[in-house]
């Protein structure tokens, strides 16, 4: 296990997109973090199902997709381009699909650099299918099998990098979300996520290491991406959003601990803590993923990014183009003045910019700031373990949000502003002793959601 | 302040302890069961709601309203006329997400703003076959709730809407369906009645349906 | 007429995004060019029929549209919005139609102003029917009567801002860039078109003051634009596409002559020059606007815009929100970051990054360099006469192009080197004589395609 | 240099005058009409379109070398067999942008480029009726190709369809269609053949279709 104890970048003027301390050698020559932001491109079939018989036609989607995408990355001149294949659930669950199609975008990324020398690597993320059972099993049953399958068939047929964003401990986080329990989202990230990811990225890492493709990172997007989501509705508090995007971090670290080594996944924003923590680069995403998700950190998770994502968009006509097209475009003018800011030697100079258009409108943007996460960062890794860090992220992310409010760095409607005071009154109860806090949580958790044993809790 | 406004307010700071130490307080004052449960807890959820709509609380907060009601309903619910009972449910809603669909926590949503509305709701959880919802529909409900969120789950919701119609029961319940992909236009063709983009609209979609059936 | 001798900006350093000379207060309190970029943001009806039986569906999706987009713009604080409305050819042919879309949309605006405050202004763009009888009937007929009304109707019931895209000469000019013939093009721009235009917003001018609403300006979309599409599938070469740009600046200057005051269009690339031209703000679009069209100029294209759109998008739905919010969040980002430089006094630092990351991939991009767009529009306005400035907008802008390609900064493929000769040979060719130019090309136009009486040249 | 190869170069560089004055002396020569046709212009127009696919000359090019070639088709023509001169077409398309659709740079390109493959074209212009089509069709054609820039035209596409299958043309003609809101999925759902995103890949649909037809 990889121990990390002090940050990797804890200089603000060395953390800016595009330059990483470990820069990661990746598919058909691209260096990542090297010093130049590459695009990401994901796309999602149209409306439909996939079963036997419409496989013909997924073969035909994925194959436009790519097709066209690759054939406006060379015509606008991109340095390099990550395509990835998140795969669908019935992708994972029949693993020669998702190595079909994993194929099938291989063939065309082949075809592509020998033709118009465009250099490409491919990231392939099978679904977690995993909570298709209730409670999720998390190491046993045929969903489990067939998702350990497809990783390892999908890295044969051609993928570069594996990711999942895998969801264990989800079960218990959802509720915790919607009742503002920040116990409960401790517990879920710190504890059950933490556990179940050591265990899945060992796996991950071991094929990765017999396949000879990366390892690449993990994402905290049913957790901090759903607090995204229903914090944009105002269904629950931005403060809380923004904390939960916090406490994501030691969980999500976990995966670089047992072996990734990046780049971690686009709408991981953690990725900008992890980043500094790792020193691998980082994926992340924000307006050019609008076609995928609303968000109020457009242009701030720009900051720190090597790659630069859309997240997802299915392929449907806009009236430009195929809607993956219309995101390639978009990406490659996105990393383009990026790319042009370091030539010019402004990288910082325009990270800042980035930062300050977005910052003072949203708590979740604060937190995304680079000295922020720097200093954040730096107190969670003081912590040794999971929980520990978890707790602390919360004690610290609570008292920068404080700090940010007090001093204006944002304003908050007096709903939020509550909240904070909530919240910050619930971590003070966590408890210090990691046997104590289980104890406590294991006995008001709801067994009908969750299977402790499979977190060895039970036992 | 009257013991009927301290209930109220109990309700809406979801202090559940002290909403039924005031219920209990009106019976002993006298005040009818179906007076505490107008005046007192739906009153007092429709406050929450509206707070909720203007942005002075959340989720978690109706949450706890929500319980609180509930726990003071358990003391009201055995003096209240079984019309009186009935009348405090404004229809009974059917949800689920689509075989298919793990994705669920819209669907939760739903169902805490639907059941903070008054509504009865059986929950089907997620991944739910047509003929689970067919059969949670047959036991009757005024309204099947479907939510998706992938494009190649949302195709699964026609199914739901054809094994109604099989059954003889797509006069009788009200399809609502929503999720990412989901438009008003898709549901008109799969045949659907309704469509809300979130969950608070979700809500006021199902009182218009129910409105336009009754 | 206004005449415009020389340019009201001439120091590159004044020539940036969200600055202009005379900014323009518009609608419900913007000032436009006043330091401030602001998104413009357009949309569509999906795949229907616009008749009687669908006006319901419509008007429905009209009020979607505006409604979605107003919250999100509401929710990410922009500093305020410009809609507009592109009127489909049959909500211009019925021009009651187009002025009840058009009142839709005033309401919702309205209703946003009065409960967020947000400032907006509307522009509404009927479309220009007039070619769809063959040879174009300019001045008569049924389609010129209704469009007319369209225009009246519309400002009455709540447009702040009138366009077109006008199409006169486009009937000879369509042609012309199938044949590379600039002597064609040249003659559709800078005397069919023009004249046409001088005629044409007299007419929108008047009305435009009679119902105490702002003549905003035209675009050469129909040449400039229809070229760029046509380069971007090398049908045509790209240094003609690049020279019909530098082309149609005299024929849209035609608008300003005539009373117009801006903001220029969105589609109209021309608009950095007719900017440094008139002093005025300038709609701009690009990277945002790839759902609408893909193009080479996706970052430039922001260097001095003041209102920045999407073109255009269809009310289909993307997994983040309806396409048309899409676009505003997406909008809504580009307009902060550019915001957030003239904040922090960096306006022309990062309109620099974004000339720089453009300009050496496409000739396209190179004359909309602001430089180059100085340096040409003075020597444009040099020349007294639409023709004999479209004249000068050949010579000048090949020698620009020559020059840009021998200093290397842009690479052309032989191909294109061997058109950017063949172009500098035909410019050689246009006399200085407009008599004589026009009885040459009168001599040889297909009159099958055109009534040169309606331009005044047959009688 | 043989005469024929001059010819043909002569048509690749558009050179009307000495692609006329080569057949000429072609003939003259004793080469027969037919090979001066095959060998002299089809393979030259073969040519031009291999160096428009590889991004050597552009439409203005092809537009040349194409009335190169019919000027010298005049001189041909007389001499051609009726037979070789039906030969020289690989079928007959119709071409129109549909009802209230004015946009037409995109349909005379697929036009040009598909008589410069040596198809018959019949270009009905911009805001076509499906009655004009049905005529057209009636009249005799392989294939009838329908573009829509605009999502409020694109509809017009499926009258046309219907049009030709109520008029018991169906199994004659194939029909393709394109334009900036088309897609592939759209084309099967209206019931047309094809689906081009470009005027190359037009031609190359087009080809398909008749082959499969074939
Ligand atoms: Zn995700
Ligand atoms: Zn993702
Ligand atoms: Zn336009």
């Amino acid at each position: 296990m990889v121990e990390y104890t002090r940050l990797a970048v804890d200089d603000l003027d060395q953390f800016v997109f595009g330059r990483c301390p470990f820069p990661l050698q990746v598919g058909d020559g691209l260096k990542l973090g090297d010093g130049t932001v590459y695009p990401e491109l994901n796309f999602t079939l149209p409306p439909m199902q996939v079963n036997a018989a419409t496989m013909d036609q997924v073969r035909r989607e994925y194959t436009q997709m790519v097709e066209e995408a690759c054939a406006r990355a060379v015509d606008l001149q991109v340095p390099g381009l990550v395509v990835e294949l998140e795969l669908l659930p019935d992708l994972t669950r029949q693993p020669q699909w998702g190595a079909e199609v994993t194929a099938i975008l291989r063939t065309a990324l082949d075809k592509y650099a020998a033709s118009d020398g465009l250099r490409s690597a491919l990231r392939v993320t099978p679904n977690d299918n995993r909570d298709f059972v209730r409670p999720p099993l998390l190491r046993e049953g045929e969903e489990w099998e067939k998702m350990v399958a497809t990783f390892d068939l999908c890295a044969e047929a051609g993928a570069d990098l594996l990711s999942i964003e895998s969801t264990g401990g989800k079960e218990v986080h959802d509720d915790a979300l919607l009742n503002g329990d920040l116990a409960g989202s401790v517990f879920a990230l710190g504890v059950l996520a933490s556990r179940d990811m050591a265990q899945l990225w060992d796996l991950i890492v071991d094929v990765a290491a017999k396949r000879q493709v990366v390892a690449a990172g993990d994402s905290a997007c049913g957790f901090a991406n759903t607090a995204m989501a229903l914090a944009d509705t105002r269904h629950i508090p931005k403060v809380l959003a923004a904390l939960v995007r916090v406490l994501s971090v030691p969980r999500s670290l976990v995966a670089y601990e047992r072996g990734a080594v990046g780049p971690g996944k686009d709408c991981a924003y953690e990725n900008v803590y992890l980043k500094a923590i790792t020193g691998y680069p980082m994926a992340l995403e924000g307006a050019e993923a609008a076609c995928a998700h609303l968000s109020p950190v457009g242009n701030i998770a720009k900051a720190v990014a090597d790659l630069w994502s859309n997240e997802s968009v299915q392929n449907i006509k806009l009236l430009g183009a195929m809607a993956p097209t219309v995101s390639m475009e978009q990406l490659a003018y996105a990393t383009r003045l990026m790319n042009e800011a370091t030539r010019a030697g402004q990288a910082t100079l325009l990270r800042d910019l980035f930062v300050a258009s977005d910052t003072d409108k949203d708590p979740q943007a604060y937190v995304l700031r680079p000295d922020v996460a720097l200093k954040l960062g730096a107190e969670i890794l003081a912590e040794p373990t999971p929980y520990l860090r978890t707790r602390r992220a919360a004690l610290a992310g609570l008292g920068a949000l404080r700090r940010g409010e007090a001093e204006g760095a944002f304003l908050l409607r007096r709903a939020e502003s509550n909240w904070l005071r909530r919240l910050s009154e619930q971590a003070e109860q966590l408890p210090e002793d990691e046997g104590h806090f289980i104890e406590e949580m294991v006995a008001r958790v709801d067994r009908e959601k969750v299977r402790l044993g499979q977190y060895g809790l039970d036992a | 302040m009257p013991v009927l406004e301290e209930l109220r307010q109990a309700v809406v700071d979801g202090q559940a302890k002290a909403a039924v130490a005031r219920a209990t307080q009106g019976l002993e004052e006298g005040i009818p069961a179906e007076v505490l449960l107008r005046d007192g807890l739906i009153s007092a959820m429709q406050e929450v709601g509206r707070l909720f709509e203007e942005g002075e609380i959340f989720v978690p907060e109706m949450l706890v309203s929500a319980r609180a009601m509930n726990a003071t309903l358990v003391v009201l619910k055995p003096l209240l006329a079984t019309e009186g009972s009935e009348a405090r449910s404004e229809g009974k809603v059917v949800i689920g997400t689509v075989q298919g669909d793990l994705h669920e926590i819209g669907k939760n949503l739903v169902a805490i703003m639907l059941e903070g509305s008054g509504f009865e709701v059986v929950d089907l959880g997620t991944d739910v076959s047509p003929e689970r919802f067919l059969e949670a529909a047959e036991a009757g409900a005024d309204v099947v709730a479907m939510s998706a969120l992938l494009t190649t789950t949302m195709t699964n919701m026609k199914a739901v809407v054809e094994a109604l119609g099989r059954a003889g029961l797509r006069d009788k319940v009200r399809i609502i369906v929503g999720g990412a992909p989901i438009t008003d236009r898709f549901a008109s063709e799969i045949g659907a009645d309704g469509y809300a983009p979130d969950a608070s609209k979700a809500v006021r979609k199902v009182r218009e349906l129910l409105a336009v059936k009754a």
